[in-house]
């Protein structure tokens, strides 16, 4: 057993087992992907970029119930909102969503009892300007203004 | 006059094919280790990445050029520029082809009589640059980086002189291109009858060149950076080139010492089909071997303790490479006899 | 800096003795190998340390602070970010600790799903330290090859979640939604290519002479000192010590499933990295039966909108990858918690770093830095 | 052409070697050295000894400086300063300076009757005092008693190194 070992030590079984792994990776397959030419699949799930749903008359779904605003962790949506003098209603006058402080949890997607607010599959949310952050309800309708991988 | 011409434009051709070899080694070496780890290395600039190299001078050579203040600044300048002087000093001596190679002007800038002595002696200057330039950054870790490559480099250049030291016996002679005549004239490379000192002599330069697994001196994830930590941009290059211009050479001596420098491989059985590849092909293509060992062995191993090295140096290459020595010059003496 | 004054009243050979004493060396908060913002302040003689401190706290938010201002189910995605890189064993453990203040009866479902996931987090957590504690050492390869099977994973994650990494995946009461189709597949085709590449590492590492050289007799601690320092999880189980919560303690239906709990000899680095690997394979199995044997039923059990526990406190604690993560909560009736207090292991397991270190090399701290599988996230909170 | 080489070689190793000893930083010193003596690996060359100039770099540059060097920055010895260059023994050392100057110019004038300068250059010429062979011959045949004592000098001073170390060691 013991010279066993030693041979093996004398003739590198050892690093020789190592290199034939490296060496077979070498000419397996690359499991890279070329992130702006190739895009992984994003999951349906995915919680990414905020969005607000509108309704077949291009109006805003939100009912600005607050239930978001109070289930969030961070406290990143900011909902204003007054009554309708005739139909006796809340209607939305301001909806505020803070980007660089949202935590991505879900929780307001869950909540909203008209799937107005929904985190999207979009992933890519870099801005120049920390301004460019804090989204309008039009830029929630809309999605925010991407930049553009330029090549 | 004409021989100083052709001297210069060897040296020129010479210098120009090793920046560029440099160059394209880092490239290499990204795509080499890079396919190791399933991934690709470097694909944007240019066709597969083909231009990275030169992309990342262009950046070393444009980026801000920090001299910390508290650094003794002449040394700190003066320090790369010794590393690097040193590796590319070396290609002086280092055969690329035979006397009749490169077009029948001999495919080397000089052939001393001690030639290998020169390059080794010269090698080994290259290390007061690294020291240099740990200390002169006046910081921790460049410091006991410096500290660290010292050491390494000192106890190694012992076991890998000893080690050359059986081929040449065999060849008698210190002459690059006498050892290779030597090679072609004894049929078989060296490799085969010093194959302990060839396997001491790659550990040792592995060694030599602070490359994985005895990186100490640079080791990331230790030292940060070692010696060349406080470094930015050109003078890092410098540095930067010199470790991979010091990699060609190591390989270089391997391939001309041990593995018959420009010589194509069983001249009786492929000789008469593949004669018209001039020897310096061969010559490339043994150090292109030798570099990739280097990088595969860098994408697997991990990487050896300081007091580690000290020891498998000491304690295990040197006596192997002196009883290698030894069973060598009795046998020469006793074939002599 | 004394030394500089002291110059011209001592001699020179005592001068020599003080200038090559002692180095001290700032170690982070920058570091590449200090795992986040930990600050090692060694004392060296030429390379072996002499004197080690921990700086610790570069990385504090203030969670339970935080915890303590929202209701119960809000401060679940903070706990995410606690050990970033098992955040389902932390949400675990959280929520866990929140259905046993409320009473809450979790169905069987969910508890399957919910073992799935949080062994799905442990495989990914050891995978994550085995591929830095291999870059630590210098096995560059490794540390790639281990992500390429945590991508897989983490797949699982967002597709069960919604969320690579801070996955928020539990709610009081059960889980947010069911698994979507192919969780099962998706989840079998991991275990299935598990195993060799798990063998893979092996190959690299486990036999490598430079591996063992490196790794042996490095770190070692006694299963006493491990003990009463406070050691848990694989740390703890490297030195000999088989306590693992979830045979001591079951939880979340892990009594019904088979799996052995691996230990080392010796306790040095090599057996807490034979441990982990085995762990790996044992989460898989664990993984296996759990996922043939999914019940029927609710993934959710009722719970009220606005969770008003009863006043009383409770300590909960699970076997998270990294050991023993216990929360500790308050209620005094509200819909807040009155107090949360985190008991994350990595703070424990930092402990044992002086211990280890002293009389070893530079080189060996960041080894036994890796070892210890620590996590600023959650020393700092 | 080789008077010019020597000439200029020389020069320059005087410089440096003025540079060794009024620089204040001790590595600047050592760097200095390492420009001494491959003014000299220069002037060996001259000489037709390659063999003694790859040498000399590699041991006094490539061993000897660099162990320098390193004892050098472990002590971090940056903080002695010019204030110590000048000690008492002053007086001594341009003492003995002086004498050696004298001796050095008396033996430069007087030197071709001491030492027979003629006969050596010839077997330069002819042979290359310096090639691997002859130096092998040399050290080996004539000169080997000298070599083996000064073999055993050298292991007498390693062991004795080593014992220095150890003790040093046995009282941490």
């Amino acid at each position: 057993m013991r010279m066993k070992e030693l041979v093996s030590k004398v003739l590198f079984v050892d690093l020789i087992k190592g290199l034939s792994v490296t060496f077979k990776s070498m000419v397996s397959h690359a499991v890279t992907e070329q992130y702006p030419k190739e895009r992984s699949k994003i999951y349906e799930r995915f919680r990414g970029e905020p969005r607000m749903a509108v309704d077949e008359n291009g109006k805003t779904k939100c009912i600005a119930c607050n239930l978001c605003a109070m289930n969030c962790p961070v406290g990143c949506i900011t909902v204003e909102a007054e009554r309708d003098p005739e139909t006796k209603k809340r209607v939305l006058t301001r909806y505020v969503f803070d980007m660089q402080r949202c935590l991505f949890c879900g929780f307001c997607e869950e909540i909203c009892p008209v799937n107005c607010i929904q985190l999207t599959t979009d992933y890519e949310m870099s801005q120049y300007d920390r301004k460019d952050f804090v989204l309008e309800l039009n830029e929630l309708e809309k999605g925010m203004e991407k930049i553009k991988y330029k090549k | 006059m004409e021989f100083l011409l052709v001297v210069v434009v060897k040296i020129v051709i010479i210098l120009a094919f090793i920046s560029l070899g440099v160059a394209y080694l880092t490239y290499l070496e990204r795509k080499v280790i890079g396919h190791m780890q399933v991934r690709l290395g470097p694909m944007r600039v240019g066709w597969h990445g083909l231009l990275q190299p030169i992309a990342d001078g262009l950046k070393l050579v444009i980026k801000e050029d920090i001299i910390p203040t508290q650094s003794d600044k002449l040394m700190f300048i003066l320090a790369p520029v010794i590393c690097f002087l040193h590796a590319f000093l070396v290609y002086t001596f280092i055969p690329f082809d035979g006397p009749k190679g490169f077009w029948g002007y001999g495919g080397y800038i000089s052939d001393v009589n001690v030639g290998l002595l020169f390059i080794v002696a010269i090698a080994s200057v290259g290390v007061v640059g690294i020291i240099l330039g740990g200390w002169a950054s006046n910081s921790k870790y460049p410091l006991l980086g410096s500290l660290r490559s010292v050491a390494q480099l000192v106890s190694y250049e012992v076991a890998m002189g000893l080690a050359i030291m059986g081929p040449i016996l065999l060849a008698g002679s210190l002459s690059m291109v006498d050892i290779v005549k030597a090679q072609e004239k004894m049929g078989v490379w060296f490799f085969v009858p010093q194959i302990v000192a060839f396997i001491i002599y790659f550990i040792c330069g592995v060694a030599e060149t602070n490359r994985a697994p005895f990186d100490l001196p640079e080791a990331e994830s230790e030292l940060v950076g070692g010696y060349h930590t406080e470094y930015s941009g050109f003078r890092f290059a410098l540095y930067f080139l010199a470790e991979y211009a010091n990699m060609i050479t190591v390989s270089a001596i391997a391939a001309t010492v041990f593995l018959g420098g420009w010589l194509m491989p069983f001249p009786s059985i492929l000789g008469p089909y593949l004669s018209f590849i001039p020897g310096f092909v061969w010559f490339a293509l043994k150090v292109f071997f030798f570099l990739f060992v280097y990088l595969w062995i860098r994408a697997t191993f991990p990487r050896y303790r300081f007091d580690q090295l000290m020891a498998i140096g000491w304690k295990i290459l040197l006596p192997l490479a002196i009883a290698n020595l030894l069973v060598t010059s009795f046998i020469i003496l006793y074939l002599k006899m | 800096m004394d030394e500089v004054k002291n110059i011209n009243k001592t001699n020179f050979a005592e001068e020599f003795v003080d200038a090559t004493e002692e180095l001290v060396l700032n170690m982070g908060p920058q570091h590449p190998s200090t795992h986040g913002v930990l600050r090692v302040i060694l004392k060296l003689h030429h390379e072996k340390v002499v004197d080690l401190d921990c700086d610790i706290g570069y990385l504090h938010r203030g969670v339970e602070k935080i915890s303590e201002t929202l209701s119960y189910k809000l401060a679940a995605p903070y706990m995410d970010r606690l050990d970033y890189i098992s955040a389902v064993s932390n949400n675990l453990a959280y929520i866990e600790t929140i259905e046993k203040l409320a009473g809450v009866e979790v169905p069987k479902k969910a508890q399957y799903i919910r073992v799935i996931l949080t062994e799905l987090a442990r495989i990914s957590s050891h995978l994550l330290w085995l591929a830095t504690h291999a870059l630590d050492i210098g096995a560059m390869t490794v540390f790639l090859y281990c992500f390429r099977e945590r991508e897989e994973i983490l797949n699982i994650f967002e597709m069960v979640t919604g969320a690579r990494l801070t996955t928020n995946a539990f709610r009081i009461g059960g889980l947010p939604q069911d698994v979507p189709e192919g969780f099962e597949k998706a989840v079998k085709d991991f275990c299935e290519i598990l195993p060799g590449r798990i063998s893979e590492y092996e190959a690299l590492l486990t036999k490598n002479r430079i591996w063992l050289a490196r790794t042996k007799n490095v770190g070692v601690i006694s299963p006493e000192d491990a003990i009463a320092i406070g050691l848990t999880g694989p740390s703890l189980r490297g030195s000999g010590v088989k306590w693992d919560l979830r045979k001591a303690h079951p939880y979340e239906s892990y009594n019904e499933f088979e799996f052995d709990i691996p230990t080392g000899e010796n306790g040095d680095t090599y057996d807490r990295y034979l441990v982990r690997l085995e762990e790996m394979r044992q989460a898989r199995r664990i993984i296996l039966q759990a996922i043939d044997g999914i019940p029927e039923g609710d993934f959710t059990a009722k719970v009220p909108k606005v969770l008003k526990p009863p006043k009383g406190e409770v300590y909960h604690s699970i076997e998270a990858p990294k050991g023993e993560l216990g929360f500790y909560v308050i209620s005094d009736g509200s819909t807040k918690p009155y107090r949360v207090k985190i008991k994350g292991p990595s703070f424990y397991n930092l402990q044992a770093l002086k211990k280890m270190c002293l009389g070893h090399y530079v080189a060996d701290v960041v080894a036994i830095i890796g070892t210890l599988d620590i996590v600023l996230g959650e020393i700092d909170r | 052409m080789a008077e010019i080489i020597f000439w200029s070689l020389s020069v320059i190793a005087v410089i440096f070697a003025f540079m060794v000893i009024l620089s204040k930083s001790p590595v600047r010193s050592a760097i200095s050295l390492i420009g001494v003596l491959l003014a000299f690996a220069g002037l060996y060359l001259i000489l037709d000894s390659e063999f003694i100039a790859g040498i000399q770099i590699l041991i006094y540059i490539g061993g000897i400086t660099v162990l320098y060097m390193f004892v050098i920055s472990m002590m971090r010895f940056k903080k002695i300063n010019i204030e110590t260059q000048f000690t008492k023994q002053w007086l001594v050392a341009i003492v003995s300076a002086l004498a050696f100057l004298a001796e050095v110019v008396y033996f430069a004038l007087k030197g071709k009757e001491f030492f027979k300068v003629g006969n050596h250059s010839k077997l330069v010429t002819a042979n290359g005092l310096g090639t691997i062979e002859n130096v092998g011959k040399v050290l080996y045949g004539k000169y080997v008693l000298p070599f083996e004592i000064a073999t055993v000098l050298l292991l007498a001073a390693i062991i004795g190194t080593v014992l220095l170390a150890k003790r040093e060691k046995e009282k941490m």
